[in-house]
């Protein structure tokens, strides 16, 4: 039985929702920021399903710029979380309910 | 055929590591399975013949960003685990609500779009000059696509200054 | 079906076992070498010359006991010394020994695949080594270890920059990403990439010093000052496993090095007719020579120069190997364009 | 795990580069050290209480344990301040053979600094190639008194034997040895960039505050203070020879490596000097059968290589046993300036001051 794009849309969707769950039911920040990255790789998967399906590379292009976003923001996001940490001490997610602090 | 049992045995893989991703108590385990969950990507990129993706992947996304979720679990090496003590007005169970209801809201996107007949051909794709998956990347990333280009360095960029600001101690 | 299968399987095994078999004597090199750099003997106990010493040493550390710390993270504990040596091992997949050869009647490539993003392969796959180091100290669960990998893999990732950014100058000039694309192009231009690219051979030595925690740059297991480095709490096999780790990484990138400056199997003046005497010599066994010639620099390295400390290091690989590798860079691409 | 508050470290006393049982507390802010709190003691046995019951020939093997390393030089000291106290003439003929002795010694201990701190450093040949040069010195002594490291080298008076046949042209020809394996040494280390940049500016002290902190040995005078007692208060045959006393400008651990490095090499031009003019003669002054010296007090300094090395003997004139016995070890003035020293810079300067500053643990805990 050949493998259609609907099975790579399947297993894409599965992740996205196991991504989602991930940033609804933890409360450590680090695990939220990790599902968020795999969300972000669903996303990829579906793009490159796409790009080999269509034999268009542009696909392709997408995804490595899902990427490059990726990095930023998990870069700037650590960065919140140090800054977070160092006042408060602690990475729940309930106790950042303030804008500044 | 061969390529179906790859496909499965990946997929499974990726899922089953998302899973534990999100689920084990241990941070530093859960990064473990982040790592293996993206090395398992980019197998599944290499089986869309896509191997320039694939590498990407494991360099920039497993070689680099998980490499800073380590340094940071590591720095942020908690007393008191978050989930130590429970908070009443958590509502996990509506979050698992509705995350079944997104769940069934695909599948049936899916399902009915996998009855129709499938949509028609769209255009073909521009013939490029180059062949060879990286070439052609490379080739449409320097032409058509050349201002998101410019526009990702600088995110970059900006990202880079932002996440040195934030974290470090005293400027 | 024997094409499909059994070839490849027969390379890898022949390859892994020539990987691990000279892991085993870059030890004994490494102790003759500096022995006699320093007017002593070096090991002559155990065998002629002391030629068995490395089997006596895998049989210590086996025998030896294999203790976990208490408090130590048992999974994670075990699984660093392998993480940080698979990667070593994988990267041969890409390394070519050789051209397409003829043997037992059929053409044989003395590569085990020829991936068109081969060098992109290599680099990414030396990204995931710096994971064995980083839990490494983790799982050790006490002071040192953690301050030693965290600045064993903040040295790693900031050396990596500048090796990628020099392994992109030679990829400019070969115009290709696979490595036996690369071999081929210094074949073709009639001239080896590291006589081309001078500067981007001595960055990408010294960053290649800097990943493998040799010689100058071996603060993180420098006994001095943080007695004994990320692996500390190791023992009997598990410490095994890192020291042969970081001999595979020191072959493999002295191996790396000959195939993109060198000109991996080439022999020298390949196209000069008078010289075709050479060719007695089958492909391969140039390849090992140059690699050797390689490792040996590395040994020679470590046995005289002192030891950088850690904020020099730092500051040599940002603000020196980076902007020249970028300079480098640059000046390729311009040079490239305007010639062709 | 650590947080952003300081770390204290425990340097010691069970490390590789502490040059002995020295326990050195370190407060780090991330890298850098805020402050070091040296903790010694772990070597004493108690030599001066130890003294107070033997007589004085039995207190010269004591000397021998203080600084290991120079054995000979603690001898010499400790022999001229008992002859100060009684008076003794010592012959000519002896004191040229102490300087020689003395000479050597140093030429020894140094090549144990340079080995050892090079090595901390982390260039591992200069150890081997030090040690090998030491070997040859540690011979000529075996030839002399029958040890390696301790001697037991001096009488109060003079020599306790004298120099075997042919024993001054050995010294000649191991001088001719050492000229060129320092020029090894040179080319390891001296302009080796990685070398420059572990110890230029590591670690600097000005002259005053040098002084001001008890500093002596090469590690004043790498801080420009030309104060050496074989200059300033010349004993044993010192006055009759001519060397030049090196002084560093900055003070900061490379001047400190090249003033030990030059020293080397006035060493060995003391030691030709020395060698080629032993006068004949005999090797013992007038010493009473029983040393019995009268009540009294002095104190005498001789420059060992760590420094100036100062013995102060008081007598009671009724029993043959010193009434207190004091030394003052160059190891220990020189060590308590290792906090100043090492505020600010980082943990892997500790180590190259440590070795540049050139203590022994036996002469510090006595």
């Amino acid at each position: 039985m050949p493998i259609t794009p609907t099975h790579y849309m399947l297993l894409s969707a599965a992740l996205f929702i196991i991504g989602v769950i991930g940033v609804m039911v933890r409360r450590n920040i680090i695990i939220i920021f990790m599902s968020i990255e795999l969300i972000l790789n669903a996303v990829n998967i579906n793009l490159v399903a796409f790009s080999a399906q269509l034999h268009n590379v542009v696909g392709q292009v997408f995804a490595i710029f899902v990427i490059a976003v990726a990095a930023a923001e998990a870069a700037v996001g650590l960065g919140i979380i140090l800054a977070f940490y160092r006042n408060k001490e602690s990475v729940n997610i309930d106790e950042m309910n303030l804008m500044r602090w | 055929m061969a390529e179906a049992i790859a496909f499965y045995v990946i997929a499974a893989f990726i899922l089953g590591f998302a899973v534990l991703v999100v689920t084990t108590k241990d941070t530093v385990h859960s990064v473990l399975f982040l790592v293996l969950d993206f090395l398992f990507v980019a197998a599944l990129y290499v089986l869309l013949s896509a191997p320039f993706l694939a590498v990407i992947q494991i360099l920039v996304y497993a070689g680099g960003i998980v490499v800073l979720y380590l340094f940071v679990v590591m720095l942020v090496n908690l007393k008191r685990a978050p989930e130590a003590h429970e908070d009443p007005h958590r509502l996990t169970k509506l979050g698992f609500g509705l995350a079944g209801a997104v769940l069934i809201e695909l599948g049936a996107i899916l399902v009915s779009g996998y009855m129709k007949a499938p949509a028609a051909a769209s255009a073909a794709p521009a013939v490029l000059p180059v062949s060879g998956n990286t070439e052609q990347v490379g080739w449409l990333l320097y032409t058509s696509y050349l201002i998101p280009f410019e526009i990702a360095s600088m995110l970059l960029l900006v990202a880079m200054i932002g996440a040195i600001v934030l974290a470090k101690r005293e400027l | 079906m024997i094409d499909q299968f059994v070839i490849p399987v027969v390379k890898i095994l022949v390859v892994l076992n020539a990987t691990l078999i000279g892991v085993s004597y870059m030890t004994l090199l490494e102790r003759k070498v500096i022995a006699w750099a320093q007017s002593r003997l070096g090991p002559m106990r155990v065998g002629p010359q002391g030629v068995l010493q490395p089997i006596a040493d895998a049989v210590k550390l086996i025998l030896k006991e294999d203790i976990t710390p208490r408090k130590a993270d048992r999974w994670v504990f075990t699984a660093a010394p392998v993480i940080s040596m698979v990667p070593a091992l994988i990267v041969y997949a890409v390394i070519p020994f050789g051209p397409v050869v003829h043997m037992f009647g059929r053409d044989i490539s003395l590569y085990i695949a020829d991936v068109n993003v081969g060098l992109l392969y290599i680099v990414s796959v030396a990204s995931v080594g710096v994971y064995g180091i980083i839990l490494a100290g983790y799982a050790s669960n006490s002071k040192f270890p953690l301050l030693a990998s965290l600045r064993a893999s903040a040295q790693l990732i900031s050396y990596e920059v500048s090796v990628t950014l020099t392994l992109v100058s030679v990829i400019l000039m070969s115009g290709t990403l696979s490595m036996v694309g690369i071999v081929n192009a210094q074949y073709n231009s009639r001239l080896w990439f590291g006589f081309v690219q001078p500067l981007a051979f001595v960055i990408f030595f010294i960053g290649s010093l800097a990943e493998t925690n040799r010689a100058p740059f071996d603060l993180p297991e420098a006994e001095q000052e943080l007695t004994g480095g990320f692996h500390t709490e190791y023992s009997g096999m598990r410490f095994a496993l890192f020291f042969l780790a970081e001999y595979a990484n020191m072959i493999v990138v002295s191996s790396v090095a000959t195939t993109l400056f060198f000109g991996g199997w080439l022999r020298p003046f390949p196209n000069v007719a008078a010289l075709h005497f050479l060719d007695v010599l089958p492909s391969w066994t140039w390849f090992l020579l140059k690699s050797f010639v390689f490792l040996y620099i590395f040994i020679w390295v470590r046995a005289t120069l002192p030891r950088y400390r850690y904020d020099q290091l730092m500051r040599l690989g940002w603000k020196v190997l980076i902007p020249l590798a970028i300079v480098n860079l640059v000046v390729t691409g311009i040079v490239k364009v305007m010639l062709l | 795990m650590f947080d952003t508050s300081e770390l204290v470290i425990n340097m010691g006393p069970q490390h590789p580069s502490t040059h002995g049982v020295l326990r050195v507390v370190l407060r780090l802010d991330g890298e850098k050290v805020v402050d070091a709190e040296v903790v010694i003691g772990y070597l004493h046995r108690g030599i001066e209480k130890l003294s107070e019951n033997r007589n004085w020939t039995q207190i010269i093997l004591l000397t021998d344990r203080m600084d290991y390393v120079a054995a000979a030089t603690s001898n010499v000291g400790y022999c001229e301040t008992v002859e100060k106290l009684m008076q003794i003439e010592v012959p000519r003929r002896a004191k040229y053979v102490r300087t020689v002795l003395c000479e050597l010694q140093r030429i020894a201990s140094h090549c144990l600094w340079v080995g050892t701190h090079a090595m901390d450093i982390g260039a591992m040949t200069v150890f081997l190639y030090a040690f090998r040069e030491r070997e040859l010195i540690l011979d000529l002594f075996e030839e002399f008194c029958g040890a390696r490291l301790t001697y037991n080298s001096m009488r109060i008076g003079g020599l306790p034997q004298d120099i075997p046949p042919g024993w001054d042209k050995k010294v000649l020809a191991f001088c001719d040895i050492m000229d060129g394996k320092l020029d090894e040494y040179e080319t390891l280390l001296t302009h080796n960039r990685i070398w420059l940049e572990r110890t230029k500016g590591i670690g600097v002290i000005k002259g005053p505050e040098a002084t001001a902190l008890g500093l002596c040995g090469p590690a004043l005078r790498g801080s420009g203070v030309a104060r050496d007692v074989r200059k300033d208060e010349p004993y044993a045959a010192y006055d009759e020879m001519e060397f030049d006393v090196p002084v560093g400008m900055v003070g900061d651990t490379y001047d400190r490596y090249l003033v030990r490095m030059e020293e080397f090499r006035q060493s060995l031009r003391i030691i030709r000097q020395a060698t080629a003019g032993i006068p004949e003669g005999p090797i013992v002054g007038k010493v009473p059968r029983l040393i019995k010296p009268v009540a009294g007090e002095t104190y005498h300094a001789i420059e060992s290589p760590k420094g100036e090395l100062g013995y102060f003997i008081v007598s009671d004139g009724k029993s043959t046993n010193p009434y207190r016995f004091r030394v003052r070890p160059p190891s220990f003035c020189n060590l308590q300036a290792l906090p100043r020293l090492v505020r600010g810079h980082l943990i892997a300067d500790v180590v190259a001051l440590i070795g540049s500053i050139d203590i022994v643990l036996g002469e510090v805990d006595r």
